[in-house]
Parts: structure tokens; C-alpha cells; sequence
């Protein structure tokens, strides 16, 4: 996978478009580009997701492009790679807000680098669309552009959280994490909404995901009378080495947490396949099969991705498809709202129930976090197949 | 819980007691502490898995490769970052150069091969449990690594030539030995070491390019424990370090483990910083 | 000063002298090249030349002793011919050139130093020291010359297997003056082998220098004791301020006050006082 | 008189002078580019150029202990992680009530100048390679507190830096207050490295024993440049956590630490220009190089070893075309003792130091064996002996590098206490070593000053601040030295960097450096080594006329006749004792002695 920053995109078939209604002879401001600045980590040591999601947005990109662009403006994205480094991500927001001028922010995608680059690009009054879940990234009083079309940490600890009391109905639960900030702030914000549902958190810890034997922590799990394992952390190695120690110690209990659980790179790492069964992570009602099937909006996007050879064998059907949401959903707002600042937050402040494939958002004046609660649920990841997975058992089809 | 602190941390130990052997071994033929003692057992879990896994080769055709690339790199390091400062008037900037070669590796790695760790296959399918080969396979390789040294050292001419020029590299270039070549085949040998350490190690650690910064550290503690150049210290010293994590794993847990482990080694230089078995430092004018 | 620029080149001739009168007479007897000829070695330690425009020769069989105040250079200048020390110059050992900073080479030609110190390997035995001296030479031939090697010193062939850690000062001198040996060396250089051994032990060691010179081995000595070495040897070369300043016949009757002369210079107050 | 001092005065301030016009113009372009940026009115520029200025904070102080002590320090960036830490914690009032941001950016720096020490002081005992291994394993344990104390720094989510009210708010505001630390930490650091505390350091690095024998106490110095390099540390960490506007533990990579480093070394060590450029350098070019960025890492490690091997000397070598004319060929060194008494000062209490009793074993050998030794001043005393007859170990013991088992060491009739070497200064003892010990990097005019490193009055912070006495400490330092280059007849070399010297003139510098010291003793190992016969010559009437300007001196020498022709008295040591002692006639006819030396 090798994407040059900066990268701008201009088909061929786009630049001929754009060459046949020039001769239609528009006004020339209309016919510049939309810029739309773009920070997703595409190297570094949590690039993964970054690299999914990457695969959605410059499909969506192309196909705008392609069909014409917005209001016969093309989308030009102005990509800087953080690297998984909140440094880059600092400098890169000046880049983008003060010398490309850029109409609108999409990412960063990682937590280290959305929390440094959303007050900056608050601060330099630049509208951002938020994939990433950090909750403290939405706050409509110091942030007022920026929205999310993801759900937050909140929703998705709340809906492994109900899974796991209301559903599994397991009281006494084990919540770890790695040391990263996500990890660490999942944990925190999960414990107190578990024992506010009436369940027994027994054991939590953060640990060093470089860490290579979990064995200590699972056995303190299981003497704190663990009955179910809340893991929450991207990190594949860390999870598949929970997902063995639990398998080698025989121990039958179920693990439900973050959706890297069920990631190709954590299926790699397990010593037996079987040790991925009774695993369940987060997921998405819309990316999800039931009864074999995925939703018909997605299902139709599917075929989309496979006719363009997207790869799925790496990465998950939801971090393509919330690329692809997001700049197909900025798109829109362009062309509905306008492409100034205050034309683009106060479009965004009256969508409502937008259809995605990722997820249906609505966006308020006061609440900016447009992911309902209903379309966060768990699925079963030993059923992965082109990226998405069966929803878990108990699940109202 | 007694039984995972012992199987997991003699096992750990291990790979730091080889990774420790790896610093030694250059260092007696060279006065040098490479950097590069944990990339060479970050690429023994990589080129493993690359090898084996990815490209489908014989595990012991793969294993045989890897080592070679050790021996490889070993050589490598000796010619650009050894040889050169040892010539120059401030022969400490080996711990630059050794430093930069290591980190141009990592970052190649982290490139080609990804950030993520990856799994390393299993090559002996015997045993379950405490008899998983991830237990047993990095101390039977300490084992042999130590018993290999301990002959050539012993039974052969050329390792009894190691010896006399980490003794007395005076001398022996006054008597004759090849001391440059010995010093490319002592560079060589240690990647074998490193990269036999990774490779076996690798079930435990995988197959991942961070592999290199924490080897870096724990594979050095031994030796400062151990006394430098002593590779019986080494394996000591591993062997208690990797039971010493685990036991504070188990008992303060977390990342704390990791910070017990880092302030024990800090002590134990201030106290004793030329390590247990070190003399003090004679005429200086 | 005019006294002092007089006396230095009343040494110069004091050499040339001697030069012209003792190397006719080798070639006479030998009628080629004598065994080392060593030609315009400069050699020092960095900045510091330490060695100035050095010649000298030995024929085969001939002991030598190389002598000296401290300082003179002796030391610097055996380990510019063996190569431990870059130089500049030629030294030929049997019309060869030797190569320049490379003692393996000159060890393989047939040049062993025995360096000061007697410095052996401890944690090694004396048998393995002694196989070590022979990396060169082809296995099969190597463990015979380690035998003859210990012919010459019985009491270490004694403790043969003994670490020799466990040697006194004298035994490892013997031990290090038998890895010169091993290779069966054509010249053979010493560096102050009598150092730090008691009296006894200085004679058993330079006994083995009448020996080697009786089966043909060139020696080349270094000695602070002049007059234990001037009975082993058939000649002398005196070094002051890096430079050879006597050559001289070890029998010669008024060699003590020559040296003396040549060490202390005869116009010792001359500097500051002209 | 005045026709002497003034070429010499003129000579050292011309290249003084030129000198400061060099380095100044190049501050004063960086300088006015610095204060002109923001009429380009690019805030992305300003983004990078604050980075820039936030990095060369740290650098400036970690400059002062890599480029100038020579401490492999890898892993300063603890240093960033710690002040980022403590002042967005205090200014957003984590602990204890909201701290005012000025002040808790103070706070930052106080306690990276805690840590800077505690992280430095195992410099004063390990090993370069252990030293690095422990600054690493520090910055690594600095990340892993920051994690897990969660009550503090946020653990792994982070916290929001701290924000500077106005004149200095974020954007302009805040650039020209980085630019102002920035252009602070430069002069404090340039102070102190144009100042005898920095060229104290050099000697360290380069010339440890001798800077000891200057009187330079290293763990003193060393813990003063930790404590400031460490609080610079913090205070860049204030403003990173300022300008990242939200610090997580991942913002502090190991990266980092190595692009410090190289930002140094690029630059040169030893000058404060070139890592500034080199800082400056390295954080806008990622920024240029965008599609390299992927490979950035490599690239830089790439670069750390092209300097190491290749150009050792960095971007200042490059620059100082100073150093690169030729020198005259055929130099020749002319003393003049002339000037000895103007050097050496009034010397009338003559010094008298007396050895008695000394014995002193190294394992089982006696190195000295009983020696009694008196040196007087006024006169030249020469040392003999065969090799390993004690005469170094003599020097040794009086220079306080070994503490005899027995015995007594009095100075004018109070006890000098063994060992502690750089306490010898004070005492006005002087010596030169056996291999000259210069600092081949600093000019010889530099080398002479560290020799009168005792006599500078001016605290570390005044030299930091260059108020008035330590300008007037290096004025006089400066003559000082001036004279005694002329003295020793080198002053045409003042400015040359010393390892462009050829062996004789270092020794003579040697010399030089020891009597800016104004010795009452001054012992002087094999000084006439390596030195052609008029240099012998020209050398003992030195020596002799130093010892007439009332300065007792010790004389080790193998040149005999060197030793006869000058010394007052002889003593001649075999096997650690006294074998004879007495005036240079009776020792040349002693028969003893003629053997000793003649091994018979």
C-alpha cells in the first residue's frame, strides 16, 4: 500500500469532465476544486484502520469525480499522513487550515492525533467531520464545526455493555485495556456504566501490550471470579494473546469488546482457529449479516467494492465503508449546503437521518454526535466473511 | 500460578540470556556494545515468519536462512559501524553508529513488513500446555548456544583465539592471529546468536518490529548484571531477569512490572556499575 | 652549543664507522644480503616520531642486542618491525620486503616478537598458548612444533595443561618466549624478557637465546640488563633519542664507556652554557 | 614594556574580534528572519518555525551536554515528556488549585532540572554505552508513569496543553514567545560555553585528566549542566504541550530523542550555531521532503551514521574556513622568558614541597618503596631512573592521582591531602603529561585558558548572564593566557585549532598551560620527548628560567643531558627508592647511577 501525501486526485475520465463543462464555460470560482483536507495515519505503528479507511475514501472520491463532482466542482483531497504521530498531525492542520485553505477536515482517525488537531482546527474555524470515537472530540460549545458521523466510546462501550448484562446476562466482568489512550479511556468511562447497569466489575487493569504473557492477568481474572473478559484495545497481538492464554488455560469464557477482536491481523495470530469461537466485538447493525445477508443499501455498496477490487482479505467491511460514508456524506453537504464555513455547519446542524452504510446520521445544533444507538451491536467474529460478520446471538433480527 | 511464573519467565529468560550471549560475543572481539544485538533478535522472529510462514519454505531450510542472515548482518555491522569508528580517534561513537544501523533496519522492517505483530508458525507441534515448545524451544536454544560457545571455546583452535584476543588483543595481533578476521567472524557469530534467540523466542514475542527496542534493553540488563563479557553471567542474569518480570508481573501487574525492572537496573549500575564480575580501573596517566 | 653540534656528529661517525667496518665482513661471510636489513624506518605514535631514519641488519644465526636508556624507542622499534606499529622505511627479512602494520604476515615470513610483559593468556593453558603461537601452521605439523617449542623449557612442559594463571612471572616469561618459538621463527625478537624475574630465572630465559643461536635462529634482544646480554650476543646496537647512535661487537673491551658516552652524550653541559 | 603588550594584545583581540563579527552576523540574519516571519503571514511557517524554536530549547541545553561534555545522552526527550507533563498538569489544575501557565511553565523547568540531574549523575560513574542504555531506559520509564498516572497526566487519553493569555496567545503571540525563549537559551548557552565553565567541559570530553589537573571538578560541573540543560528541557516541554495543544504519552517518541541528537551532531559539537541551524534544519524538512515522509526515520538514522563516519565535525567544521588556511610551514618556536616574570607574578615566598615516608603498592608490587623527595622553589629538580623506578608514580602522587599507603605530602609545611586531583590547582600545581593532553578541537588560545580555570571569580549563573565579573574574568583569563603563549613563543597560533599543532608546539602549549596557572610548582613529564635538539635547547632554558622566576620545578626527563644541563638538583630513583641524590655533577660520576641506567 503506497500513497504519496498530497496526493490529489484527478482520473483521467475526471479530467476530461471537468475539461468538457469548462468549455461550457461556467464562472471560474465555480469550477475550482472543493478541497477537502484529509489526516488519516497511514504508516506507523496504528495505521491499520487508517489504511481501511482509506480504501473507502478514495474510492468514494473517485466516484464523485467520476460522475461529475459537486455542482461540477471536482473534490480535491489534500492528504497529509500523520503517521500515527501527533507532531504531524499539529503541523499538518496548519498546512491544511492557513496555506491550502481547505473547505472542510476529515480525521484525524487515530485518538493521539484527533485530540491534538480538534482545538487547532476549532481554532482556525475550519468545519471537521470526525470518524474517530473519542468522546471529549464532540462539544458543541468549544468545538462548534466539528461533528461525528461515527458512533462515540460512549455508544460503543454501551453497546458491549448491554450485551453483556442484558443479553449474556453475565454479572461479574473482567474490563482490561492496553496502555494507549484509547485503551485507557474506554476503561474508564466502560467501568462506571457497567456498574451503573447492575453488573460486578471483579478485575481491571491496563496493561503493556508489549507485554508477551498475559497468563498472570488472565489467572487474577479468573480467581477475581471472572465470567466474562471486556478487552479493550486495537491492538491485534494484544488481543490474540488474550484470545490463546484463554484457549490454552481451557478457560470457557466469553470475550466481548473492540472490534479489532475481530480483525483479520488477531484471526492471523491465534494458535487454533477454534479459540476464536465465543468471541464477540462491537459492530454495526448495517454492516452486519443477518441470516446471511447484509442490508440492501450495503449489500449493493459490496458489490460496488469487489467490482472496483477493493481487498478485503486485510481489513473490515465498516472501515471502508465509514470512508466511503464520509466523503460521500461531505459531498452532499457541499452541494446542498455550500462550501463556506457557516453554509456548511448549518447544513450539517439540520441533517437528519441521513442514510449511510456505515450508519444512518442526524445531526442537531446541540448534539454534533450523529450515531444512533440502535445500529451499535455485536456480532460474531468467527463468522468473517469479505470483511463483515454474522450479528451475534440474541439479536432481534 | 508458581508454574507460569517459572515456565514463562525461564523461557523469557532465555531469550534474554541469548540476546545478553549476542552483546558479549561482539563485545569481547571488539570492546563494543552494539545496538544492533536486539535487531538482530527482532529479525530472527521476522525473517522466521517470513520465511516459513509467508513464503512457504522447510522449517528447516527457513531456519537455516535466517541464521545465515544473521551471520550476514553480523558481518554488515562489523564493516560499516565497527570497523570504522574503532579506526577513529573517538572510538565511543560506536554507540551512534551501531545505534543508526539498528534504527535504519527497524524502520525497513516496520516498512516492508508491517507494524503489526504477526504470527510465527509452529514448528514442533508436540507437546501442550507447559510443554508448548514456545516454553522450551528459546532454553533448549540457550542451551545449545551455551554449549556450542563452551566447545568452540574449549576443543577448537579458533575459538581459543576468540578468547586470547578478548584477553590480550595485543598480544595476540603480536603473535599472529588474524585479529580482524576474527573480529568479522565473532560479529558473525553473534548474529547467528541473535537471530537463534528471535527465531526461537518468536512463539512468545512474534513476529513484530518493536521486538527490537525491548530486546535492546531486557538482552542488555544480563550483561550489566553479569558482568560484561562473562556468558555465564549472561545466562544468569537472563534467566533471573525473565523470572524477576514475571514474578513482579505477577505481583504488581500492569506496567509497573516493566518500571520494577527499570529501576532495578539503574540501581544495580549505581551500586555496581562494572557489573558483578568488573575490576576496577587502573592508572589513568 | 657549538659543542653540541660537534658531538652529534662525532656519533654519526662513531656508526658510519663501524657500519662500513662490519658489514664488509658479513658479506665476505655470507656473500648475499644478511637476514633482516632494516633501511630508513621512521615510526611513532601519532604525532610523535619517536624513530628517526633507523638502519641496521642481522645475519642468520646472529644474536643482536638492541640497547638503550629509557625512552630511546627499542620497544617502539621492534613494533614497527613486526608490524604492530605503522612506519615508514623498508625491513627485509631474507630479501623480502616485510609488509607494513601487518603482523600476521610478518609472523607467517618467519618473524616472531616476543612483546614486553610476558604477556600470555591467562585463562588459556599453556598448551593451548602454545597452539595459538601456531595458528599458522598447518594443523598437522603444529602440535610436533609445540613439543619442540617445550623442549626448551622443561618446567613448563611440566604444567602443560595448567592454566597459566597459575605460572609465576618467570614461568609465563618462558611460556611467552616458547610461543616465539612455536612457528620456528628465522629471527626471533625479545622485549625485555629478563623484566621482573629474579636473577635465576633471567639466566634460565637467556639461556635459551644461546641455544636458539646454536640451531640457526636469528635473535634480536632487548635488554635493560647489559651485561647478562652482552654474554648471550655477537653484537649490539645502542638507540638514544630514536635514533641508532653505536654499533659495536659484544666483545669488544671498552664497549661499557662507549655506551655510557653514547647514552649520556659528552657534551652534556654544553646547551646552555655556549 | 608597552612595545611588548601591544602586538600581543593586538594579535589576541583581531581574531577575538573577527571571530564574534562572524558568529554575531550569522545571529543577527537568524535573528531578523526570525522577527520577520510573520509578516509572511503563514501560519503553517509559523507552526514549523515554533516547533523549530521549541526544540532548539532543549537542544541548546542538551548541546551543552552532548556536544560539549560528550554525554551520549539518547534519551533527553524525558526531559520534554516531564516539563510538558507538569506544566499542562499544574495550569489546568490537576493537582492542587489552577496554577497561573507563566509560572507553571517555571515549574516545568524546575523540575526537568531536577530530573536533568538525577538522570545525569549516573554519567559521573558508568560508561558511555551504560549511560545511553540509562537515559533510554529513564525516558522509557517517563512514558510509562505518564501512562499509568492517570490522576496527573490524563494516563493514555492525555490532557489538554496549557494555553498562554495574551501578549503571548496562541498563533503570533505565541511564536514570538518561543522565538524570545528560544534567542534566551541560545545566549545563556553560548555564555556558558564561551566561558571557562564551557571550555572546562571540552576538557572533559577530551582531556579528562588534565582538566582535572586545571582544577576542574567534574561531578560539580557536570551536575550544574544537567541542572540547566534539564531545565531547559522542562521548558520546552511547556511550550510543546502549548503548541500541541493536547499531550498524550505517543507524542513523545523515541524519534524524537534521535532527531536531537542528530540535530547536534549535524551541527558540530562544541559549536552553538551549527545545532542551532541543525535543529532548525531537521524540523522544517520533513515538512519539504513530504514524499519521504514514510521513510523519515530511516533517513535520519541514515544521516546519524553518515556524520559519525564521514563528517565528525558537523555543519561548524564546514564553516570555520578559518581553520582550514594553511599554516605556515616552517614554524619555529622562539620562548621568551623575558616575559616570565610578568607571566608568573611575584614569586618571592619560595615554595618548598617535601615527600616523606611515601610508599605506595600497586597489587603486590612497590612502586615506590620509601621515598623522601623535596622540591624547592627557585630551582630545577630532575627526576631519573630506569622504566618502572617510580618517577611518574612520584608525579602521580603529588598530582593526587594515587594515594600512597604511607607517608606524608606537605606543601610549605601544610599537608596537601591525597588524592583529588583538581584540588592540586589551588595550590598553584602545575604539569604537563607524558602525551601532550590538549583539547585538539578548541584553539590553543582556549587550551592555555583552561589552565587558569581556578582564577575566574565569576559564578556559573554570572558567566550564564555574562554580567560584569565574568567579562572581566575572561578579559584577564585572556591576557593571562596571551602572555603565556608568548612566553612559550606560540602566540602567532593563538587561534589555530590545536590538533593542527605538530607534537613540539603542543608540548610547549602544555607549558603554556600550566604556568597560566602562575605555578608555585610545576612538574614538567619527559617534556623534551619527541623535540629536535634546538628544541631541547630552546626548552630547558625555559624550564630554567621559569625555576628563576622563583617557581619550583619537577622535572622528569630521559634526556640526560637535558637533565644535566639544567637541573639544580637530581635524584635518581630505582626500583621506588632513592638510589642517589645530589647536584647534577656528583650524580654524572656516580657509579651507581651509571649502572642503573647501563643495567650492569
Amino acid at each position: 500500500m503506497r500513497i504519496r501525501r498530497r496526493q490529489v486526485l484527478s482520473g483521467s475520465a475526471a479530467g476530461a469532465v471537468s475539461l468538457a463543462s469548462g468549455l461550457a464555460a461556467p464562472a471560474i470560482a465555480a469550477n475550482e476544486p472543493i478541497k477537502i483536507g484529509y489526516l488519516p495515519a497511514l504508516t506507523g505503528p496504528s495505521s491499520s484502520t487508517g489504511v481501511g479507511i482509506n480504501r473507502g475514501v478514495q474510492l468514494a472520491v473517485e466516484d464523485i469525480n467520476n460522475a461529475g463532482g459537486v455542482n461540477g466542482r471536482k473534490l480535491e483531497l489534500i492528504v497529509r499522513d500523520t503517521q500515527s504521530d501527533p507532531t504531524k498531525a499539529v503541523n499538518a492542520v496548519s498546512e491544511l487550515t492557513q496555506r491550502q485553505k481547505v473547505s472542510m477536515i476529515f480525521g484525524p482517525v487515530n485518538s493521539g492525533e484527533a485530540l491534538a488537531a480538534t482545538p487547532l482546527i476549532a481554532r482556525d474555524k475550519v468545519p471537521m467531520l470526525h470518524p474517530c470515537w473519542v468522546d471529549e472530540l464532540i462539544d458543541v460549545k468549544k468545538y462548534p464545526m466539528a461533528f461525528r458521523q461515527a458512533p462515540t466510546n460512549s455508544q460503543i462501550g454501551g453497546g458491549a455493555n448491554h450485551y453483556v448484562v442484558d443479553v449474556l446476562k453475565l454479572k461479574k466482568v473482567a474490563v482490561i485495556s492496553d496502555t494507549t489512550g484509547y485503551g485507557t479511556a474506554s476503561v474508564n468511562t466502560y467501568v462506571p456504566m457497567l456498574k451503573a447497569k447492575g453488573a460486578d466489575v471483579v478485575y481491571t487493569n491496563h496493561i503493556d501490550a508489549a507485554n508477551p504473557d498475559l497468563k498472570p492477568e488472565m489467572l487474577r481474572m479468573q480467581s477475581a471470579g471472572a465470567q466474562v473478559i471486556m478487552p479493550w484495545s486495537v491492538n491485534a497481538g494484544f488481543l490474540s494473546r488474550i484470545l490463546n492464554t484463554r484457549g490454552a488455560m481451557n478457560w470457557d469464557v466469553p470475550v466481548v469488546g473492540q472490534t479489532t477482536l475481530g480483525s483479520g491481523q488477531t484471526k492471523a495470530l491465534l494458535e487454533k482457529p477454534e479459540y476464536w469461537n465465543k468471541v464477540y466485538s462491537n459492530n454495526f447493525r448495517k454492516c452486519c449479516y443477518v441470516d446471511g445477508k447484509l442490508p440492501p443499501l450495503t449489500a449493493e455498496y459490496v458489490e460496488r467494492l469487489k467490482k472496483a477490487k477493493i481487498e478485503f482479505a486485510d481489513t473490515l467491511l465498516w472501515w471502508v465503508a465509514l470512508g466511503w460514508d464520509g466523503v460521500r456524506l461531505m459531498a452532499d453537504v457541499f452541494k446542498n449546503g455550500g462550501t463556506k464555513a457557516e453554509e456548511i455547519v448549518g447544513y450539517m446542524n439540520k441533517v437528519k437521518d441521513w442514510p449511510g452504510v456505515y450508519g444512518t446520521v442526524t445531526w442537531t445544533p446541540q448534539q454534533h454526535n450523529g450515531f444512533p444507538d440502535s445500529e451499535v451491536v455485536m456480532c460474531e467474529v468467527n463468522s468473517l466473511k469479505d470483511g463483515a460478520f454474522n450479528l451475534a446471538p440474541g439479536y432481534a433480527s | 500460578m508458581l508454574q507460569s511464573i517459572v515456565s514463562y519467565g525461564l523461557a523469557v529468560g532465555a531469550v534474554y540470556a541469548l540476546i545478553g550471549i549476542t552483546y558479549n560475543v561482539m563485545y569481547s572481539a571488539s570492546r563494543v556494545f552494539s545496538f544492533t544485538a536486539g535487531m538482530l533478535g527482532m529479525l530472527g522472529g521476522v525473517l522466521g515468519a517470513l520465511f516459513i510462514q509467508k513464503m512457504g519454505i522447510n522449517a528447516v531450510l527457513g531456519f537455516v536462512m535466517v541464521l545465515a542472515c544473521g551471520a550476514v548482518l553480523g558481518i554488515v555491522t562489523e564493516l560499516l559501524t565497527v570497523r570504522p569508528v574503532l579506526k577513529s580517534i573517538e572510538q565511543h561513537l560506536y554507540v551512534l553508529s551501531t545505534l543508526a544501523f539498528a534504527l535504519m533496519i527497524q524502520q525497513v522492517t516496520a516498512i516492508e513488513w508491517g507494524t503489526e505483530a504477526q504470527p510465527f508458525p509452529v514448528l514442533l507441534p508436540i507437546g501442550e500446555g507447559w510443554l508448548d515448545q514456545k516454553f522450551w524451544l528459546p532454553l533448549l536454544a540457550c542451551a545449545v548456544t551455551i554449549g556450542g560457545l563452551e566447545f568452540l571455546y574449549r576443543y577448537t583452535l579458533i575459538g581459543r583465539a576468540f578468547l586470547a584476543i578478548a584477553e590480550d588483543n595485543y598480544a595476540a595481533r603480536a603473535l599472529g592471529l588474524p585479529e580482524t578476521w576474527l573480529r568479522i567472524a565473532s560479529f558473525a557469530l553473534a548474529g547467528m546468536i541473535g537471530t537463534l534467540a528471535g527465531f526461537t523466542g518468536a512463539q512468545m514475542l512474534l513476529a513484530f518490529f518493536g521486538n527490537q527496542s525491548i530486546l535492546n534493553f531486557y538482552g542488555f540488563v544480563p550483561v550489566a548484571l553479569g558482568g560484561m563479557g562473562s556468558n555465564r553471567g549472561a545466562v544468569i542474569g537472563g534467566l533471573a531477569l525473565g523470572l524477576f518480570q514475571q514474578a513482579a508481573n505477577f505481583l504488581v501487574g500492569g506496567i509497573f512490572a516493566a518500571v520494577a525492572v527499570f529501576a532495578v537496573f539503574i540501581v544495580v549500575l549505581l551500586l555496581r556499575p562494572e557489573g558483578i564480575a568488573g575490576a576496577s580501573t587502573a592508572r589513568r596517566v | 652549543m657549538i659543542m653540541m653540534r660537534a658531538w652529534r656528529p662525532a656519533v654519526r661517525k662513531t656508526m658510519t664507522h663501524h657500519c662500513s667496518g662490519a658489514a664488509p665482513a658479513q658479506e665476505d661471510a655470507m656473500s648475499s644480503e644478511p637476514l633482516l636489513q632494516v633501511s630508513g624506518l621512521s615510526a611513532g605514535y601519532g604525532k610523535i616520531v619517536v624513530l628517526r631514519d633507523i638502519a641496521l641488519s642481522i645475519g642468520a644465526g646472529e644474536a643482536v642486542a638492541l640497547l638503550g636508556p629509557n625512552g630511546a624507542g627499542k620497544t617502539t622499534l621492534l613494533r614497527a618491525m613486526s608490524g604492530l606499529l605503522p612506519r615508514s622505511g623498508q625491513v627485509r627479512l631474507g630479501g623480502q620486503e616485510m609488509p607494513n602494520a601487518n603482523p600476521r604476515a610478518t609472523v607467517a615470513a618467519g618473524m616472531a616478537h616476543v612483546v614486553e610483559g610476558h604477556r600470555v593468556f591467562t585463562q588459556l593453558t599453556c598448551h593451548d598458548n602454545l597452539l595459538l603461537a601456531g595458528y599458522g601452521v598447518p594443523g598437522a605439523v603444529r602440535a610436533r612444533q609445540v613439543d619442540e617449542a617445550l623442549a626448551f623449557f622443561p618446567e613448563i612442559a611440566a604444567k602443560r595443561n595448567d592454566k597459566a594463571v597459575t605460572l609465576s612471572g618467570g614461568q609465563q616469561q618462558m611460556l611467552a618466549v616458547a610461543q616465539g618459538l612455536v612457528g620456528k621463527p628465522r629471527l626471533l625478537m625479545l622485549d625485555e624478557p629478563s623484566a621482573g624475574l629474579s636473577p635465576v630465572l633471567v639466566d634460565r630465559v637467556l639461556a635459551a637465546i644461546t641455544q636458539l643461536r646454536a640451531s640457526g635462529t636469528a635473535v634480536l634482544l632487548v635488554e635493560q640488563l647489559i651485561e647478562k646480554a652482552l654474554a648471550v650476543v655477537d653484537r649490539v646496537y645502542a638507540l638514544a633519542r630514536g635514533s641508532i647512535v653505536l654499533e659495536a661487537r659484544a666483545d669488544e673491551a671498552d664497549l661499557p664507556n662507549r655506551l655510557e658516552r653514547a647514552y649520556f652524550g659528552e657534551g652534556a653541559h654544553a646547551p646552555l652554557d655556549a | 614594556m608597552t612595545e611588548i603588550t601591544t602586538p600581543i594584545r593586538a594579535g589576541g583581540a583581531s581574531t577575538g574580534w573577527l571571530g564574534r563579527l562572524e558568529g554575531k552576523l550569522s545571529w543577527i540574519l537568524l535573528g531578523l528572519a526570525g522577527l520577520a516571519l510573520p509578516l509572511l503571514d503563514d501560519s503553517y511557517m509559523g507552526t514549523i518555525a515554533t516547533r523549530a524554536y521549541i526544540y532548539w530549547v532543549l537542544s541548546a541545553g542538551l548541546n551543552l551536554v552532548v556536544g560539549y561534555a560528550g554525554q551520549i545522552a539518547i534519551g533527553w526527550v524525558s526531559m520534554l515528556t516531564l516539563g510538558a507533563y507538569t506544566t499542562a498538569a499544574l495550569a489546568a489544575g490537576r493537582v492542587g488549585p489552577e496554577w497561573p501557565v507563566y509560572l507553571a511553565l517555571l515549574a516545568g523547568g524546575g523540575v526537568g532540572a531536577v530530573f536533568g540531574v538525577v538522570v545525569g549523575l549516573p554519567a559521573l560513574r558508568l560508561r558511555t554505552f551504560y549511560f545511553a542504555m540509562t537515559t533510554l531506559g529513564f525516558a522509557t520509564i517517563a512514558t510509562q508513569v505518564a501512562l499509568a498516572w492517570k490522576d496527573v497526566t490524563g494516563g493514555g487519553v492525555g490532557t489538554p496543553g496549557p494555553v498562554f493569555p495574551w501578549p503571548f496567545d496562541p498563533g503570533w503571540g505565541f511564536y514570538y514567545f518561543c522565538f524570545l525563549l528560544a534567542a534566551v537559551a541560545t545566549w545563556i548557552t553560548a555564555n556558558i560555553g564561551s566561558s571557562r565553565y564551557g571550555r572546562a567541559l571540552v576538557a572533559i570530553r577530551d582531556a579528562e585528566v588534565a582538566a582535572e589537573a586545571s582544577g576542574i571538578a567534574k561531578p560539580r560541573l557536570l551536575v550544574l549542566i544537567f541542572l540547566l540543560a534539564g531545565a531547559l528541557g522542562g521548558i520546552a516541554g511547556g511550550l510543546f504541550a502549548s503548541l500541541q495543544s493536547y499531550i498524550t504519552p505517543d507524542a513523545f517518541t523515541f524519534e524524537m530523542s534521535v532527531l536531537f541528537f542528530i540535530g547536534i551532531l549535524i551541527g558540530g559539537r562544541g559549536s552553538i550555531l551549527g545545532p542551532a541551524l541543525g535543529t532548525l534544519i531537521l524540523t522544517v524538512l520533513p515538512e519539504i521532503a513530504a514524499p519521504l515522509v514514510q521513510w523519515s526515520t530511516f533517513l535520519y538514522a541514515a544521516l546519524l551514521l553518515l556524520i559519525v563516519l564521514v563528517i565528525p565535525g558537523g555543519i561548524a567544521d564546514l564553516l570555520d574556513y578559518r581553520n582550514r588556511r594553511p599554516l605556515e610551514q616552517h614554524r619555529e618556536i622562539v620562548p621568551r622568558p623575558d616575559l616570565l616574570p610578568r607571566v608568573l607574578g611575584d614569586q618571592n615566598a619560595r615554595t618548598l614541597i617535601a615527600l616523606k615516608g611515601i610508599r605506595l603498592h600497586f597489587g603486590g608490587v612497590k612502586a615506590i618503596d620509601g621515598l623522601d623527595l623535596e622540591i624547592h622553589g627557585g630551582e630545577v629538580h630532575g627526576l631519573i631512573g630506569p622504566n618502572g623506578s617510580g618517577k611518574t608514580t612520584t608525579l602521580n602522587v603529588v598530582s593526587g592521582y594515587y594515594r600512597p599507603r604511607e607517608g606524608s605530602l606537605r606543601v610549605d609545611g601544610s599537608d596537601l591531602p591525597f588524592e583529588r586531583p583538581h584540588v592540586r590547582a589551588q595550590w598553584r600545581i602545575a604539569r604537563t603529561f607524558q602525551t601532550p593532553r590538549v583539547v585538539g578541537a578548541a584553539s590553543v588560545l582556549e587550551n592555555v585558558m583552561i589552565g587558569g580555570t581556578v582564577h575566574g571569580h565569576g559564578t556559573f549563573a554570572e558567566s550564564m548572564l555574562s554580567l560584569p565579573r565574568h567579562r572581566l574574568d575572561e578579559r584577564v583569563l585572556r591576557e593571562a593566557a596571551m602572555l603565556a603563549l608568548a612566553t612559550v613563543g606560540l602566540e602567532s597560533l593563538a587561534s589555530v585549532r590545536a590538533d593542527r599543532l605538530q607534537h613540539s608546539e603542543l608540548r610547549f602549549v602544555e607549558i603554556a598551560r600550566a604556568l597560566v596557572l602562575r605555578p608555585a610548582c610545576l612538574m614538567l613529564d619527559e617534556p623534551a620527548a619527541g623535540l629536535s635538539a634546538e628544541e631541547i635547547r630552546r626548552l630547558g632554558g625555559l624550564i630554567k628560567a621559569i625555576s628563576r622566576a622563583g617557581t619550583a620545578v619537577l622535572l622528569v626527563e630521559h634526556h640526560a643531558d637535558l637533565i644535566f644541563d639544567i637541573c639544580d638538583r637530581v635524584t635518581v630513583l630505582n626500583l621506588g627508592k632513592v638510589l642517589a641524590a645530589g647536584t647534577p655533577e656528583e650524580i654524572r660520576s656516580h657509579r651507581e647511577v651509571v649502572s642503573a641506567y647501563l643495567g650492569a
